[in-house]
């Protein structure tokens, strides 16, 4: 299988889902010419002219709700939010409209919409170029949400989002682009929503962590396995519908459990997955289920490094939880 | 078309501006009259109903027949139309069955949208009468996308959006006409200006001279038109979806009228708003002025006014007794259509509902 | 003390508030003339005339970046947003600016607004009219969010926030606005941030509830007493920062907890006080902290009933705590 | 007023146009060139800072020195700023410190605001420049809620706020717009259009004939100006400041300029712009024109323009040597400003970072 980064598997992805099928395009702030600000679409205004790559004015909520028209009458448009930062304009569209429109209508009207979005920190972005606001879109119910850590499951994700009947943000882990490689399978390749992945097997402590996060936990599990500790890291890929199961069954296994993610603590998806734990798992459980996350303040520039999870911190809580 | 001077067709002495003339044949213009008297005789209803507690809730467009039946009636097969929720005549119009609007009120089984919104809240697959949401103008992009993907395919076709005065000061608005002026999308924006949003006046709306001036900010045309003049609002819609479809772009038309009933059922409009003011615009009542238009005319005269009210009463009096006896939705529909499939959590939610657990 | 009805109590304090300090003003869609579409200004534009009790155009993007402005100016703007359901479009100005200007000036500027939304079911208002939307702005770094479910509370509430040095959010359950009556204090009452309250002393579990379902709870309460399970009820009031200490204490001694929301259940707030409950109080707890909150799907219409949790819903969740 | 025609001033025989005359004194013109010199000579600086790796990123002004300056220079005690990432010459003009400005570059312990945002998210109490942040034109609506209260207290003060072409067609813009022209507050509105918004060209931002006759979409003047004549801008920026402050309202100006260099450190604009227009751009360089203009007026030669340039590179360094050896920002200081006072949880949280405990 031949490698490529992360963001190569997306631009790869994009290209090969465009070709196959007309319907598909892809629009947003600087996506045409430019390529993206991350070169996510370089080169697919050449292959597929601007009437498929499309440059927009900057409006977030205008290319989010023109992508639900879009796509009430039958394109599959791929929008691309320059930062997940900046998904904020486009709240109420995503919220009120691409959410809803399914449930509303009774299924006579759908918008099966891809929102990628770049996100999380690691690239000194400061408080608006490295949020990570994936649990604003698990709490709104008719969305699916997923993030990516390998190339392939970028592709894998992407090509499931592009072809499915429902709307879903895809939040990109920017930190990764360029620094994962690994090989992407050719020709089709679909990750089904609702399927996570075991990273890394272990019988001791499972440890919940996505997108840039996972490479973290890995991290951590060396850590902890030069202390004896064997971790199991669980990616759960789509984030919602969260694939449960394979968290709970790995829980009853290890009887503990660490959530990691860089987003604010507070309400952040890891009390979610926290809250899931200990209703599921309540009886088997050794320690508290832990988290390791962003602290609940806006994302800092200059302590950026202070602010985000790393091996270290989510060691101590691997080590609170097997010591607890 | 600077935005500013009105357009009408109707002349005091019945005849109409060649100018502004949408050419209607006899018949046509019967229809006209019909559709507006049905969608008073509606609105009646609706408000009743709403009174005595047989519907929760309702939204009249008394004052506006004008601008929906006239804009409604230049619609074809295969346009897209994104309403607001004011704007049942537009659908009704181009051809929302009567019964399935009048379902959609009870939100029981028979509502084709499984009671999942309040009243007014419209949605046609056959007729493309886009599900309306309460948000005001969040529409408005998506008859730019629809409008978007019309135009990639080579569709002779349009899409129209509707919307108020207040609609105009929303960012969607402002997003979907730059959107449209920049793609040169088949669209059609109607905003129906009928004075205000809720309780506050056009005027503290927005400082521009008209709404329809707006249109300068995108780059795309902008017409004033009389919204009690039904012919004139059906010759300057008519004309920009003729432009739409044939690729000549968007067209914003500031639709000037009066909205003469409360602003929903859970409205007092006399708290905001002088009576005397509600009288000088009830003399301009558009269905009284097609009327007075028709009978100088020629077409019509008192019987047959009379009977068009009396058949409209009755088709709504029958449309109402079909949906009222539809059972309610059952308990289990409220955890489909969140997604194509039911995924695991909801129905673990549904089995805990359903067996009681909660 | 005289009595008064929860909306009453809010329309004296937005009053007195205004008569005590020239800086206060209230701004919103329909605020004026109208008084709001559930009157809760009404006559306000009276007494303190059209500059201090402003009808804006209808932008609640707007209307919130105004009062930011006001505020960082030296005014006290008071925003009604006339249902919680319409704030996405003020969703940005909220999260990118409000809640971080403090943080991204290190004090130099503030916003010390107060946003007050209607929230929650109970009216037939269906997908756009009944929203609980809590969790998005707990998330959110940087602000206060609070919720009142008595009248005496909610003017406590509203003075704090209107005289606090930052932006608070009220959301204003509207089922009780006139369901409700009780006490209030005259003249000066504050109830601080982050003081929860306990509703009702009981043994055996500890159930958790704002805003509306506070009354649920009660009647939950009662169901459970019949069973002969003493249940204790605690309004947080405010949501956060979070009177933790307050639940710690309670689970502690109960060993037994239930958190009810209306809110859709995924990564609602019930979710992360879950989270906080089974983290400080793990070996006290008896059984899985249970969570009664509404569907994951858009708030329904016909079906609102069914949505909505109810005493013997929450009764259930007791059950099977104490049964567990 | 049309928003169409260009307001310019210096004119090419080096007079000025006596209706758009700022009316600087010679010592004022000179001042002018000199803070454009500065403004340049700190872009140049702050690329290479960023290039050598000493700062994280930069966002340069180049070619827009006309605005920034002109603008700045009409500034008064107790105006406020509400500038776009690209405006520190506005501020710089107004009277930020240079000092403050090059801390705020290198977030660590100089910088007063602690290290919060990334390079070039200004920030000054005393001359009420509002914390700049990264959302296009958010800044738009405070600028008006601002002016509000100062108008409010009848203070004779406006507020300014400056954002780019890609600003307007954000819901922001046309809120802030609006409602200045709703309550007519003391806001002046400068828009930069710069011809890009990164790598989209402007006439594919919006299909309008002007930026500036967008302002009529809200009732209040638009007035387009050469943006790379720095008397011009000075004149019109002047005017709009002087009429919001005696209670006149609102105005938007269009500024016509060109971004000369790239976006900012991460923009490489030769993927979507050729080097003939940049070059073609070049030749209007603002800094140069005025240069000649004061050059022909007798007020500037040669050797004066170098000491000029010498002495703003001086000062450059210097502040940025003075700023560079500055220890970090502490990091128990991640937890402050979140509240004014800190709550138990985020005392929690910095507990468990400085312990080592995460
Ligand atoms: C985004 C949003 N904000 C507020 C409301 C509450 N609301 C419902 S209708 C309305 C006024 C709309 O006025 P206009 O656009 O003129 O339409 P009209 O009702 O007059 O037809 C308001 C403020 C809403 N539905 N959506
Ligand atoms: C809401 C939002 N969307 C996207 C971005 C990313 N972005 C940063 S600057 C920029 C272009 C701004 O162009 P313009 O307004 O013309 O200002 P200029 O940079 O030319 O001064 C974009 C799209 C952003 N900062 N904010
Ligand atoms: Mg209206
Ligand atoms: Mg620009």
């Amino acid at each position: 299988m031949p490698q490529a980064t992360l963001l190569q598997a997306i631009h790869d992805t994009l290209h090969e889902e465009m070709a196959r099928d007309p319907r598909v395009l892809v629009m947003g702030e600087d996506v045409g010419r430019e390529g993206g600000v991350f070169r996510v679409t370089e080169g697919l205004i050449d292959r597929f002219g601007p009437d498929r790559v499309i440059d927009t004015p900057l409006n977030e909520g205008g290319i989010v709700g023109m992508a639900i028209g879009m796509a009430l009458n039958g394109l599959r448009p791929v929008v691309e939010i320059e930062f997940a930062d900046f998904i904020y304009p486009a709240f109420d569209q995503i919220v009120s409209e691409l959410a809803k429109l399914r449930y509303r209508s009774a299924g006579l009207f759908t918008a099966p919409v891809v929102v990628r979005a770049p996100s999380g920190g690691g690239i000194k972005g400061g408080a608006y170029h490295s949020q990570s606001p994936e649990a604003y879109f698990i709490h709104t119910a008719g969305l699916t949400v997923a993030m990516p850590s390998t190339p392939a499951d970028a592709k894998g994700l992407l090509a499931s989002a592009v072809r499915g009947p429902d709307p879903v943000l895809l939040f990109e882990p920017k930190a990764l682009y360029r620094t994962v490689k690994g090989e992407v399978p050719e020709g089709e390749h679909l990750v089904p929503f609702g399927k996570g992945r075991i990273v890394r097997p272990g019988e001791d402590l499972t440890l919940v962590a996505w997108g840039a996060m996972v490479p973290v936990a890995s991290m951590a599990a060396d850590l902890a396995a030069a202390e004896g500790v064997r971790i199991e890291v669980i990616d759960p890929r789509t984030l919602w519908p969260l694939d449960i199961a394979l968290i709970e069954e790995s829980v009853n296994r290890t009887g503990r459990a660490v959530v990691l993610h860089e987003a604010p603590r507070t309400c952040g998806f890891g009390a979610e997955v926290s809250a899931l734990i200990q209703e599921r798992c309540f009886l088997r459980l050794k320690a508290p289920v832990g988290r390791v996350t962003g602290y609940d303040t806006p994302f800092p520039y200059a302590l950026e490094k202070s602010y985000l999870p790393d091996p270290e911190k989510t060691a101590c809580a691997v080590r609170a939880a097997m010591e607890f | 078309m600077n935005g500013l001077s009105m357009i009408a067709a109707m002349l005091p002495d019945g005849t109409v501006d060649p100018a502004n003339d949408p050419g209607l044949s006899d018949g046509d213009l019967l229809a006209v009259h019909g559709k507006m008297t049905l969608l008073r005789a509606l609105d009646e209803k609706g408000i009743a109903l709403q009174r005595s507690g047989r519907i929760g809730f309702y939204v009249p467009s008394t004052g506006q027949e004008a601008c929906a039946v006239g804009a409604g009636f230049r619609l074809r097969e295969g346009d897209w139309l994104f309403p607001s929720y004011r704007d049942h005549g537009l659908a009704l119009t181009r051809g929302y069955p009567l019964s399935t609007l009048v379902a959609q009120l009870f939100g029981n089984r028979s509502d084709a949208t499984r009671g999942r919104q309040m009243p007014n809240h419209w949605c046609d697959r056959n007729i493309h009468l886009v599900s309306v949401s309460s948000p005001v103008a969040t529409q408005l992009p998506h008859a730019v996308g629809t409008a978007y993907a019309s135009k990639l395919r080579g569709e002779p076709v349009a899409a129209i959006t509707t919307f108020g005065d207040g609609g105009t000061s929303t960012g969607d608005f402002h997003a979907a006409m730059n959107f449209a002026g920049v793609f040169r999308t088949p669209t059609v924006f109607l905003c129906e200006n009928n004075q205000y949003a809720i309780s506050v006046h056009v005027t503290r709306q927005t400082a521009s001279k008209s709404l329809a001036v707006k249109a300068q900010a995108y780059g795309i045309p902008g017409i004033r038109v009389d919204g009690n003049d039904v012919l004139a609002v059906c010759k300057v819609v008519g004309d920009a979806l003729a432009l739409a479809r044939s690729g000549g772009g968007p067209t914003l038309i500031e639709a000037v009228t009066y909205r003469m009933g409360p602003h929903s059922t859970s409205d007092d409009p006399t708290v905001y708003r002088s009576e005397e003011e509600v009288e000088q615009w009830r003399k301009g009542d558009p269905i009284r002025r097609y009327a007075a238009f028709l009978k100088k005319r020629g077409l019509l005269d008192d019987e047959a006014e009379d009977t068009a009210q009396a058949e409209a009463k009755e088709a709504v009096r029958q449309a109402v007794s079909d949906a009222e006896i539809s059972p309610p939705v059952p308990v289990e529909s409220l955890f489909e259509d969140v997604y194509e499939e039911m995924p695991r959590h909801l129905a673990e939610q549904r089995d805990g509902l359903l067996s009681g657990k909660g």
